[in-house]
C-alpha cells in the first residue's frame, strides 16, 4: 500500500466515492410513479418551464429495472401498494425515493379507508415534498436534496 | 408490473381477487373454449398492461388475452387509486369536500368545482349573481382546453411522438398561470363557492385570459397543422376502436366519446346550466366512431371553447360574486374583517354550513371534458350530505373501453386508451 | 501499419461517437422542445454520458429468476460486437480502411442481420412477455426490411461494378450515387432508419406500449450495452448512409473541380469530410425520432414488403437496364 | 310553478303509464324532489317497468345507477335508476327498494348493458346482489375484502388489517 501512505490515509478510497457520488447524483434517472394529481406536476416537472433534465434526470425509465428514483406522486389505495412495493423491489440497487406531495407523504387529506396513510408505512423514503400538489419546483428541490444526499454518501470506504 | 403477468398462475397478494379476475377472461363468453385442447402450440398469451404502465394513464389495469398481437377478450381491473370520497363526503359538509373533487378529475378540476356547486344550490336554493356564473363559465372552459390539451399530448405521445407532448404542455402552463392568478393555485383550484366564486377576476388574470384568447387558435392551427395531414398519425387512428352509435349510447358512453360516435348530446345544451343557453356555441360531432373522429371532435370542442370564452369576456357583468345570503353562502373577507356578524356567519358557514331541506334529491350534470359529470346529492337536513355520488365520465367510458378493445392489435390498444381518455382519480373515485 | 491505427482510431471514435450521440440527441432533444437540455454536469453538460456510464456500471446487475441466465448475459454482447465489427470495411478517405475485402458489401450484409439476434435472444431469456413481443417484433422488422436494404445496395453495385464498398466509394467521386440513383437512396434510408430500430420504426421497445420492449428486464452496463449499441448503430447507419449514396469521403464533384492535394492534407480532407456527413446523418436520426410518432407493426410490414421491396426491385431492373443499353450503345 | 307545470306536461305519458301500472298491481309511486321525474317501483315490477320504459318511452340512454344506505329497519337500501329519453330530451329517475336481509335486486344489464359495472360498484359499496348479472365482481376493491364500505355502519378509516399492507422484506415466493 505504497501509493495509499504516499497520498494519506483513506485518499484514494474518498476520491473513488466522490466520483462515484457525482455520477450517480447526475444521472438519476426517474422512475415515474405516477398515481394521481401530482403526476401532472411531475410531467411539468419535465416539460419545458421547470425541465429536469438539466440535472440529468429527464431520461424517465418505465422500466424499474433501468431506473435508480422512484417518484411515488399521488395518494396510494392499500390495492396499489403492492404494486408499488413490488416496482421497488425490482428496481436495482442504490435507489432512492421521493413521496410527492402530501397524500404519498401522510395521506394527506384522503384520511380514509381506501389509502395507506402514508407510503413511508411500506417504502423507505429518502425525500418528502409537503404540498397538494407540490409546485414542480418543489420536486426539483427534492431532487438537488437527492443529490446532495447521493454525493455525500460512502459507498466504497464502508465496504472496505 | 412485468412479474405480475407471470405470477399469474400464483398471485402474491390479493390472491382471490387475482383469480377472480383472471377466471373472469375465461368466463367472458361463458364457453369451455379456453380448455388447453383448443390450444395444443399454447399460441394464445395473456398480457397483463398496469397497474403500472406509462400508456394506462395513471393506474388502469388491463388484462389482454392475446393472439399474437391481436386482442381476443380484454378486461379491466379499477380501484387502484379507490379512497372511497363518497364516504369521505358524507363526514364533510358541502363546502369542505370541495377540495376532493378538484382531486377527481385533476386535469379539469375547475368543472368539477363548478358541477358540485350547481348540484348543491340547485338543492338548496341558491341564487347566484351573474358576475359569478360568467367567472365559473370561463374557469370552466379553460379547463376544458388544459383537460384536452393534455389528451392532445399524451394521445400523440402515446403513437411516439414525444416532443408533441411537451409542445402542449407550453400551452398548458399558460392556463396554469392564468388559474395562479384567477384562484391562487396553478391546477387543484377550489375556485367556486357555494353561492359563488371565492374571489373576483384580477385585472392581471383578465390580461393572461385575454392574452391567451388572442394567441391560443394561433397554436390550435399549428397543432392542426402538424397532425390532420400527418400520414402516420391519421393512419394509426383512422378506422381504430370503432364505436358505432347503437353502441355507444347502449354502453353508456358519454362526451366525446359519445359526440365522436354521432349522437350530438352535450349537457350544455340538453339542460343548459350557468349561461350556456345565451351562448352561441356549436356541437362538434363526426360519424365514424373511431380514435380519428374523437381527435376532430376534442379539437374542435377546444375551438368552440375559445368562442365560448370571446362571448364571456365580451359580456361579463359588473356586480356582486356571491349571493348576499349569509344562510347560503360565505360572507366576503371585509365583512368577516370588519363587523360581527359578518364574523359569525363565516363561523357559522365554515362550522354548519349550508342546510339543504331534509329528504331532497337532486341530480346535477355538467358537461366536463370527459363527459357528463353529475352529483346526485341526498340531504337529511344537516349541513353534510346523507348521500353523495358522483356520476363519473371516465367510470362510464372506459367500459366502452372494456368493449372496444377486442379485436385490435397492441399496438392500437394504448391509442385507443389515449383517445378515451380516462382519469382514474375520478373513475376510482 | 495504416489499417491498425485506423482500426484503433475508428473503433475508439465509435465508442466514444455513441457517447457523444447521447448527449447530442439530448440536447437536440432539449432544443426541439424548448427546453436546455443537460447542462450542469461538466462544461455545458458534456460529461452527462460519463456520468450515466459510471453510474450505469456500479449499478445492481439483475437477472431475472426465471430467466435464462446465459443468454440473458450474452445478448447485450452482440449488437455492440456487431456494430464494431462493421467498421473493419469502411472506408474513410482514400486508403484509409481496415482490411480490403473483394466480397466487403456481402460482408456488411452478413454484420447487419446478425445483430437481431442479440435483441431477439434478450427478449427470449428475459422471460417477460413485454420482452418476448419486442423480441418478436424485433425479428419480423428486420428480416422485412434486409431486403429492400440489400436491393438498394445492389443498386449502386451495378454503378461500382463491384462488391469491394472501396470501389463504391471510389466510383462516386464525381457523381453521388443519390443523384445517380435517387430512389435507391430513398429506400436505403428508410430501411437504415428500420434497421437500426429509431422512431418511426422503434416498435421494438415501444415504451408506450411494451414499456422497454426487448431491454426492459435489463438493467445496469448490460442495459448500458443495449442503450450505447443503439447509438453505435445509429453512427454505423449514417456511415453507411454516407458510404453508398452520399458521396463517402468525397466532396459534390470532386474529380471535376478539386485540385490534386498533397498526401496528409487529402487524408485529413477526406476525414473530414467524412465524419461531417456522417455527423449530419446523425443529427437526422435524432432530429426524426424527437419529431415524428411510430408506426403500427401493421404499418410497418405493409410498408416492408408491399411498398418498399417491389420498388426497390424495379428500381434495381430499370437502373440496371438503362446501363446495359447504354453501354451497347457507347460499344 | 309554471315550471312544474311544464315538467308536468313533459312527462304526461309516463304518468298515465304510471296511472295504469297503479290500477292493475302494485303500486308505483311518484314524486319530484327538485326537477326530476321519480318513480318508486317494486322490485318484482322493476324489470318490467324499465323494459317499457326502455322499448315504449324511448329511455334508451341509462346515465347512471345510484345506490344509498338509507340506515333504516326494513326497505334498507334504494337503487336508483337515472335514465334519459334521447328524443324528448327528458330525464327519469326509477327507485327500488331493497331490505337488509335479502338484498337481492334483478339486475338491469340485459336491457342496458352499461349497466353491468354500474351494478358492480353497487354491489362492491353496499353489498346488494344482482341476479343474472353476467360479471358481478367487486369493482374497485379486492375481491378478499369483506365488508361494504359505503354502508353506514362502516368507519370512514376503514376496518385496521382488512387489507394488507405489502411486507417490507421481499416477497418469499418470488424467490423459491
Amino acid at each position: 500500500m505504497g501509493l495509499e501512505s504516499a497520498l494519506g490515509e483513506g485518499f484514494i478510497t474518498t476520491r473513488v466515492d466522490d466520483l462515484v457520488g457525482w455520477a450517480r447524483a447526475n444521472s438519476t434517472w426517474p422512475m415515474p410513479m405516477g398515481l394521481a394529481c401530482c403526476a401532472i406536476e411531475m410531467m411539468a416537472f419535465a416539460g419545458p418551464r421547470y425541465d429536469a433534465s438539466r440535472f440529468g434526470s429527464e431520461v424517465m425509465r418505465f422500466s424499474p429495472r433501468q431506473s435508480d428514483l422512484l417518484i411515488v406522486a399521488g395518494w396510494c389505495s392499500y390495492k396499489m401498494s403492492h404494486a408499488v412495493r413490488r416496482i421497488w423491489d425490482q428496481m436495482p440497487d442504490p435507489k432512492w425515493c421521493i413521496a410527492m406531495g402530501a397524500c404519498a407523504s401522510t395521506g394527506g387529506m384522503h384520511r380514509c379507508y381506501g389509502v395507506v396513510q402514508g407510503i413511508d408505512n411500506f417504502l423507505p423514503v429518502d425525500a418528502y415534498i409537503s404540498g397538494c400538489p407540490p409546485r414542480p419546483d418543489a420536486l426539483l428541490n427534492a431532487l438537488m436534496t437527492i443529490q446532495e444526499k447521493v454525493k455525500t454518501e460512502h459507498s466504497v470506504l464502508l465496504d472496505a | 408490473m412485468m412479474e405480475l403477468e407471470q405470477k399469474s398462475a400464483s398471485p402474491t397478494f390479493f390472491k382471490k381477487h387475482q383469480e377472480s379476475f383472471y377466471k373472469s377472461l375465461e368466463d367472458k363468453h361463458t364457453t369451455l373454449e379456453f380448455e388447453d385442447s383448443d390450444d395444443p402450440l399454447n399460441s394464445r398469451m395473456v398480457l397483463n398492461m398496469g397497474p403500472s404502465h406509462p400508456a394506462t394513464h395513471g393506474v388502469l389495469r388491463l388484462l389482454l388475452q392475446l393472439n399474437g398481437e391481436t386482442i381476443e377478450k380484454a378486461k379491466l381491473d379499477l380501484g387502484y387509486l379507490h379512497r372511497g370520497v363518497e364516504k369521505i363526503a358524507e363526514n364533510k359538509t358541502y363546502q369542505e369536500f370541495m377540495p376532493y373533487t378538484d382531486r377527481m378529475d385533476y386535469l379539469s378540476p375547475y368543472s368539477n368545482n363548478v358541477a358540485l356547486c350547481l348540484a348543491v344550490e340547485k338543492l338548496a336554493d341558491v341564487e347566484v349573481p351573474e358576475r359569478a356564473q360568467y367567472i365559473r363559465m370561463i374557469g370552466a372552459e379553460l379547463a376544458r382546453i388544459s383537460a384536452h390539451l393534455l389528451w392532445l399530448g399524451t394521445m400523440v405521445m402515446d403513437s411516439g411522438a414525444i416532443s408533441f407532448f411537451i409542445w402542449t404542455f407550453r400551452e398548458r402552463e399558460k392556463i396554469y398561470d392564468i388559474m395562479d392568478q384567477l384562484a391562487g393555485h396553478r391546477f387543484t383550484v377550489s375556485h367556486a363557492r357555494i353561492g359563488g366564486v371565492a374571489n373576483d377576476i384580477t385585472d392581471d388574470a383578465m390580461a393572461l385570459i385575454k392574452e391567451f384568447v388572442q394567441t391560443f387558435p394561433k397554436e390550435l392551427k399549428g397543432f392542426h397543422s402538424m397532425l390532420d395531414r400527418n400520414r402516420i398519425f391519421v393512419d394509426r387512428n383512422v378506422d381504430v376502436g370503432v364505436v358505432s352509435t347503437e353502441k355507444a349510447i347502449d354502453l353508456g358512453a358519454t362526451g366525446p366519446i359519445l359526440r365522436g360516435s354521432g349522437y350530438a348530446y352535450d349537457i350544455r345544451r340538453f339542460e343548459p346550466y350557468l349561461k350556456y343557453d345565451e351562448m352561441d356555441f356549436e356541437i362538434p360531432t363526426r360519424l365514424e366512431g373511431d380514435n380519428l373522429a374523437r381527435y376532430y371532435v376534442r379539437m374542435e370542442e377546444m375551438h368552440e371553447s375559445i368562442r365560448i370564452l370571446r362571448q364571456c369576456l365580451d359580456r361579463l357583468p359588473k356586480g356582486p360574486i356571491r349571493a348576499n345570503d349569509a344562510k347560503q353562502a360565505y360572507p366576503s373577507k371585509d365583512e368577516v374583517y370588519y363587523s360581527m356578524e359578518g364574523m359569525i356567519h363565516d363561523f357559522m358557514m365554515t362550522d354548519t354550513g349550508i342546510c339543504p331541506p331534509e329528504g331532497a334529491e337532486v341530480y346535477h350534470a355538467v358537461e366536463a371534458p370527459k363527459g357528463e359529470l353529475g352529483y346526485f346529492i341526498q340531504s337529511d337536513g344537516t349541513g353534510h350530505p346523507w348521500r353523495l355520488k358522483v356520476n363519473a365520465p371516465s367510470f362510464r367510458n372506459l367500459q366502452v373501453l372494456e368493449h372496444s378493445l377486442e379485436g385490435a392489435s397492441i399496438s392500437d390498444t394504448v391509442l385507443i386508451i389515449g383517445s378515451i381518455d380516462p382519469v382514474m382519480g375520478e373513475a376510482d373515485k | 501499419m495504416t489499417p491498425y491505427i485506423v482500426l484503433g482510431v475508428s473503433v475508439a471514435l465509435l465508442v466514444s461517437s455513441a457517447a457523444i450521440a447521447v448527449y447530442a440527441e439530448r440536447r437536440i432533444a432539449g432544443a426541439i422542445q424548448n427546453r436546455y437540455g443537460p447542462n450542469r454536469v461538466g462544461p455545458l453538460g458534456l460529461f452527462q454520458p460519463v456520468a450515466d456510464v459510471i453510474k450505469l456500471i456500479l449499478k445492481e446487475d439483475i437477472t431475472p429468476s426465471a430467466g435464462y441466465r446465459f443468454l440473458h448475459t450474452i445478448a447485450p454482447i452482440i449488437p455492440v460486437a456487431t456494430a464494431i465489427m462493421t467498421v473493419a470495411v469502411i472506408p474513410f478517405g482514400d486508403g484509409l480502411y481496415v482490411s480490403n475485402m473483394n466480397a466487403s458489401v456481402l460482408y456488411l450484409l452478413a454484420i447487419a442481420s446478425l445483430g437481431v439476434y442479440g435483441i431477439t435472444i434478450a427478449g427470449w431469456a428475459s422471460n417477460s412477455k413485454y420482452s418476448l413481443l419486442g423480441g418478436l417484433r424485433a425479428s419480423a422488422q428486420m428480416i422485412s426490411y434486409e431486403l429492400p436494404l440489400g436491393m438498394a445496395v445492389a443498386s449502386c453495385l451495378l454503378f461500382a461494378g463491384s462488391l469491394n464498398v472501396l470501389d463504391v466509394a471510389a466510383s462516386q467521386e464525381t457523381w453521388w450515387n443519390i443523384i445517380r440513383n435517387p430512389l435507391g437512396g430513398i429506400i436505403f434510408i428508410i430501411s437504415a432508419f428500420a434497421e437500426s430500430k429509431r422512431t418511426p420504426f422503434d416498435l421494438v421497445e415501444a415504451e408506450q406500449e411494451l414499456v422497454g420492449g426487448f431491454h426492459t428486464e435489463y438493467s445496469s452496463m448490460k442495459f448500458g450495452m443495449f442503450f450505447l449499441a443503439e447509438y453505435m448503430h445509429v453512427v454505423i447507419n449514417s456511415m453507411l448512409i454516407t458510404t453508398f449514396f452520399f458521396g463517402s469521403y468525397h466532396l459534390p464533384f470532386a474529380a471535376l473541380w478539386l485540385p490534386e492535394l498533397s498526401e496528409p492534407l487529402k487524408m485529413a480532407l477526406d476525414v473530414s469530410v467524412f465524419l461531417a456527413k456522417t455527423s449530419f446523418f446523425v443529427f437526422f436520426f435524432i432530429w426524426v425520432r424527437w419529431t415524428i410518432g411510430r408506426f403500427t407493426f401493421k404499418q410497418v410490414m405493409d410498408l416492408g414488403w408491399s411498398r418498399l421491396l417491389p420498388l426497390s426491385i424495379l428500381n434495381f431492373v430499370i437502373i440496371a437496364s438503362v446501363l446495359y443499353f447504354l453501354e451497347h450503345a457507347l460499344s | 310553478m309554471s315550471n312544474q307545470k311544464l315538467h308536468n306536461d313533459v312527462y304526461s305519458d309516463i304518468l298515465a303509464f304510471v296511472e295504469y301500472e297503479r290500477g292493475v298491481t302494485h303500486p308505483i309511486s311518484v314524486y319530484r324532489s327538485t326537477s326530476d321525474l321519480t318513480l318508486v317501483v317494486p322490485r318484482d315490477l322493476l324489470i318490467e317497468t324499465l323494459t317499457k320504459l326502455k322499448e315504449e318511452h324511448h329511455f334508451i340512454y341509462l346515465v347512471d345507477i345510484v345506490g344509498t344506505d338509507r340506515f333504516v329497519e326494513g326497505d334498507r337500501f334504494e337503487i336508483l335508476y337515472n335514465l334519459i329519453d334521447l328524443k324528448q330530451g327528458r330525464r327519469l329517475v326509477v327507485k327500488t327498494l331493497a331490505n337488509e336481509d335479502t338484498p337481492i335486486v334483478p339486475s338491469a344489464s340485459a336491457i342496458w348493458t352499461n349497466a353491468s359495472w354500474h351494478e358492480r360498484e353497487i354491489f362492491d359499496m353496499y353489498g346488494v346482489h344482482f341476479t343474472e348479472h353476467p360479471d358481478l365482481r367487486r369493482v374497485y376493491l379486492p375481491e378478499d375484502f369483506e365488508y361494504y364500505p359505503l354502508r353506514k355502519e362502516f368507519p370512514l378509516l376503514g376496518i385496521p388489517g382488512s387489507i394488507d399492507l405489502p411486507t417490507s422484506t421481499p416477497d418469499q415466493e418470488a424467490s423459491s
